[in-house]
């Protein structure tokens, strides 16, 4: 047990922290809009040519090889400097985990370069109308049609959707297999024909997911990950690394409750009740913070993140939601102003942490049978 | 003791909530946000016109002398209904206010060919200000009038409440008006809406979960939905007669112990705001992505319940009132 | 709408706080010791004497045909005097509803004067080792024998079971019929020759229920309620009254929030976070108040109280845990003397609410699927 | 940064989780309650012959030279016994400053001949007040030692507490000995056995409603009881951590930064307090009336949640003191 940084992780932290405060972009559009998603692909790119883009991958596909206490050190000072967000974080957290794993040398040559760059910004297309938390009931179908698969159906809630380059996709390969067999992990250029998009606005107006509509849209064989009808298998085990640590790390609720600590002393006489909040949230922080490094410990050990993941996305989802209610109503009546409130964005942004990538209520499903062994029905 | 609302109360109830049905669908809150300035067609002129905006003005000057009994029924259904019109400030705080100074500008509110909206506690940003004729403000401890404004708007996450920021105008006191009073009725105006929006936000999630299936059947089915809903339903069962109780005490100072209005409706605010809150959040977690998009109506109740829940002190400062009432400071 | 009392009603308060404070008996010991049980059954008979242990039954059987609302007048100042519990509680409020419902006229005129009078105390016996919330379950037979019924089987969590004087059960006379039905509803003398009982203590080692253990016990055939086979029918209706209006009235929530809010002014600067939770319980036992107000201007009007009743089963029923647990942090270390500490004793009371007469989780099972609509499965 | 357990951690716990599985039962905790003075039978010596009690007293004493990361995981299973033993006070408190003090009375102490409790904040409420030889106590900002006292028992309602009031007795200065670090040790051995509390309350629901079945299904099929047990193991997760890591920073004073020991106990504490109130309200609520009864041991568990929870601080004083190591006051 050793729970302060080495020299080693002192001497990366203060780099990384150096690095940032060097090259601070300042504050750059909404990464929603057609010009801010270009500036925070520039933004990738400056990350990328310092080597700061993808500090866990290996040196070969532009990282670092970070361990995982070096990656944790990176977010915490990543958040804690005020940089703005990853618009490559669909691509990095949710589908490089899965092109490493079942990706064929070529996928990973081609690919992860480019996703490591930003030259391929990704959207997660795997949710459909009558499909959200029910991903089996997937029915967007791709029907083989000589070296290429044609698709018909449509996807939503596609975050980055509108200007991602490409999209990783679940689709129905066998359209008589029920449930979970003959499903398909398919990556899709975003420019193909057939393929039409339409922006979805979250709650303030502000677009934040897409639609997509597949209409005989062709799409090459050689782009699907794993096997053809393995689908379920090749998205589960992304889906375990989408709740698990890659989705959120503490860094990122930690500086949160910094600044919201900060907001509060900027307060006079803070209400003592909401003082209380404010103190829950910044130890909540710390709790998901040395509760991630103690996960960490068992990974680097060899240990596997399972059902336990879901631990984690109900602790942090409803943090969030939590803290960045108590910084609005420390902002009393300026908490409804829309323009530069962050606090408001961050509100609307942390309300569908308890609804996407597995309902909380489904969490707490996984948590009661498969960590506590509670029978099924 | 007899709680319960007369036919005349439910039948008038009825007329306006159909008014708004007509008039004020989802599509005419849209509307509302396309220019600050915009108003619900043939809504306001509909209610002057029902004697609604004139309902708490007395009868000897052409009012229908109503009760805030009758008339918090109708605030909750414009809760109910997201009415983006300051029917609360015109209605039940204005009006009355005017009545009580006998200002020149209550024929023209009763009418309804003026908008009033209020400014009570000093705030820069003020509801409904871009559509605002007339502002009831305060001005050395006493209610005053404020004329002939220029509005600067102001960007918030309800464009429908239009909130604005104020200068210049004409200002002349309303004497005799009750400041106090006029405050006890804006907070007591906003937990009606509460009441309403938390409503609103309940019929429309057990709708859509009801029909909505996942998993193969009705995510309505699932135990967890169930008691998230439940709760919503307790909360507004147990805040509604909170509001009712607070009116009648408003309607009926002559039985008044000391601090009971101010007591009465603090409890109603603080009951009303919570149960609002709650049902903002299960609503939301109910419906999953669609209820938190723009295109989805469901919105409108969402950010009405924010800005209501706060609006003229959140739960914790009524609270807080309750326990000076009670003793406990 | 008139939210005063009448000058009717302030004539009726003011008689029965005039009467409880000139009748006190002072403290008595607990109802669930042999001692304290026949202290509350004297008090029982000085209440009869003066016609105040039944107000609102019909003057022929003991009361004053009080309506709902002086009803609720009398509870509000019943607890608000501090005068000691009903030990008839069971029976004025759960099985009387049921007698008037289905009693025969016989038995009407026999039980209902002596359970005014306290000679007649009685015990629930419905709950089994395997059927507690699940009363379908029960497995307590009753087999028919001449002009007998002879009960083999065990109940549990009989309040005042080890003292009370008669029980009223629900017993299988149908061994063969499933679930719901082959149920009766049965009277049974506490003392019948077969039936042996055993207290229950609670948390803190007070007996506080009993175990029935029938074996071979005859118990005549008159003593059916209602008739053979609709016991389910005849307790769903007493289920009705139990959770609505007769089991808790507010006036209990209500004195016990005054006394919550002596407490507080008792204490030297109290922390703002605890005086808001007092003043929040405070608010509740307000909101009930006027909710049951509202509602008993509805029955006395003719409308009937259905599965809304759960509503109230549940807010009081939180209230009450909740209310106690403020008062023990209140007390901080004093909290968890046992000797004369009335707040202890009713948080442990107040614990049983949310589990008993059919727990929470059931309660909002039924708000969902009766009062919301909600598809059963 | 490597937060792992050493395998020599996980093996002295797993020694003294069998101790306490075969010595400390929950018949034994029952009989402990029969007289104020009663012992488990062979636990104390028991605790003795391993070393538990020394644990921490230094090596050239004769300790073990143990550190408090170790220990906090034998409080830990203390808690998931119920032990009714000052294990706390005596081992981790007491020890630790007779140690510092070189008092005579270590020895005695360490090998298990006394039983000594403590009384840092003069409440004239003392746990284990009938069975302890002596009691660390603070006089004049420092640490001293009574012996020879008289105690009268005080019924609560979780007699294993064994509190009692005190008079008489001799007192003597413990110089050297650190007052603020007593009472941070009180605090996190307070926490530890809070999580291991949690730990048994959630074992033994989850036991329970996998095995019961009403309306023809295992209790723990329904969805209700499935997310009240779930929220109890995410907050036993979540607190565990800052207690093994508030154990890190007591361990490791010469890496402190101003003011962070206090901040992490405090942290602990806090989170610790609040899973064991939320596990035991839990519980009781997923046994029903069974868990309810004198006669089933789930109360063992119930009655130590109470007031371990609020024991040497509840979680809103930890979060207060949180508050001003981090600038909030």
């Amino acid at each position: 047990m050793d729970l302060e940084l080495s020299q080693r992780h002192v001497d990366f932290r203060d780099d990384v922290r150096t690095w940032l405060a060097e090259n601070h972009p300042g504050r750059i559009a909404s990464m929603d809009t057609p010009d801010g998603f270009e500036a925070h692909r520039e933004w990738e790119r400056v990350l990328f040519d310092a080597g700061w883009s993808v500090p866990a991958w290996p040196a070969a596909y532009g990282g670092r090889d970070c361990d995982l206490v070096e990656w944790l050190i990176y977010e915490e000072e990543y958040w804690l400097s005020g940089v703005p967000g990853r618009v490559s974080a669909n691509g990095v957290s949710l589908l490089a985990p899965t092109i490493f794993n079942f990706g064929s040398q070529e996928q990973q040559d081609y690919f992860l370069p480019k996703m490591a760059s930003g030259e391929h910004i990704w959207a997660q297309g795997w949710s459909e109308p009558e499909a959200g938390s029910d991903l089996a009931g997937i029915k967007t179908n791709a029907i083989r049609d000589g070296d290429d698969f044609v698709l018909n159906g449509q996807k939503t809630w596609c975050s980055r959707g509108a200007y991602a380059d490409w999209i990783f996709c679940i689709v129905r390969t066998d359209p008589d297999a029920e449930r979970h067999r003959g499903l398909t992990y398919l990556l899709v250029p975003a420019d193909s024909p057939g393929l039409e998009r339409r922006p979805i606005s979250r709650l303030d107006g502000e677009p934040s997911f897409a639609e997509l509509f597949f209409d005989d849209c062709r799409v090459s064989a050689d782009h699907v990950l794993g096997e053809q009808g393995q689908g379920w298998a090749v998205a589960m085990a992304a889906a375990g690394s989408e709740r698990g640590l890659s989705l959120r790390s503490p860094g990122r609720f930690m500086a949160a409750a910094e600044r919201l600590t900060e907001l509060a002393r900027s307060i006079d006489s803070v209400d003592l009740r909401l003082r209380d909040e404010v103190v829950d949230a910044w130890i909540r922080a710390q709790a998901y913070r040395w509760q991630t490094y103690q996960l960490a410990a068992g990974l680097m050990d060899g240990a596997e993140i399972g059902s336990e993941a879901s631990l984690g996305k109900v602790f942090w989802s409803e943090l969030d939601v939590e803290l960045h209610a108590t910084a609005l109503r420390l902002l009393g009546d300026r908490a409804e102003l829309v323009d530069d409130n962050d606090w408001l964005d961050g509100y609307l942004f942390a309300l569908s942490g308890p609804i996407y990538a597995g309902t909380n209520e489904i969490q707490r499903n996984i948590i009661a049978e498969r960590v506590l062994g509670l029978p099924r029905r | 003791m007899r709680f319960r609302f007369t036919d005349e109360h439910d039948m008038f109830r009825d007329t306006v909530r159909t008014l708004f049905a007509d008039r004020c669908a989802p599509e005419a809150v849209r509307a509302s946000w396309e220019t600050p300035g915009a108003r619900v067609s043939g809504l306001w002129e509909g209610l002057a016109g029902m004697g609604v905006l004139a309902a708490l003005a007395p009868e000897a000057v052409g009012g229908l002398g109503m009760d805030e009994v009758a008339f918090v029924r109708i605030l909750e259904e414009a809760g109910y209904a997201a009415v983006p019109e300051p029917l609360m400030e015109h209605a039940f705080v204005a009006i009355p206010a005017l009545a009580e100074a006998h200002s020149d500008a209550l024929a023209a509110a009763m009418e309804g060919s003026t908008t009033i909206t209020i400014d009570l506690d000093g705030s820069d940003i003020i509801a409904s200000a871009a559509i605002a004729d007339g502002i009831v403000t305060v001005v050395d401890g006493g209610l005053a009038f404020t004329t002939g404004h220029d509005t600067t708007s102001v960007t918030t996450i309800d464009p429908s409440r239009r909130l604005g920021s104020v200068t210049g105008g004409t200002t002349i006191g309303l004497d005799g008006a009750d400041v106090d009073l006029a405050h006890d009725r804006a907070v007591l105006g906003a937990a009606a809406q509460c009441i309403g929006v938390a409503r609103r936000l309940l019929d429309a999630t057990v709708a859509y979960v009801a029909d909505r299936h996942q998993f193969g059947k009705p995510v309505g089915s699932y135990q967890a939905v169930k008691h998230h809903l439940a709760d919503v339903r307790i909360a507004v069962e147990f805040a509604a007669p909170l509001v009712y109780r607070a009116a009648w005490s408003m309607a009926h100072p002559e039985t008044h112990e000391p601090l009971r209005r101010a007591r009465d409706v603090s409890m109603a605010k603080a009951q009303a705001s919570d149960a609002v809150d709650l049902a903002a959040r299960k609503a939301l977690q109910c419906h999953g992505a669609i209820g938190y998009t723009f295109e989805y109506d469901l919105q409108l109740w969402l950010k009405r319940a924010w800005a209501l829940s706060a609006a003229y002190g959140d739960a914790r400062h009524h609270r807080d009132r309750v326990a000076a009432a009670i003793g406990l400071v």
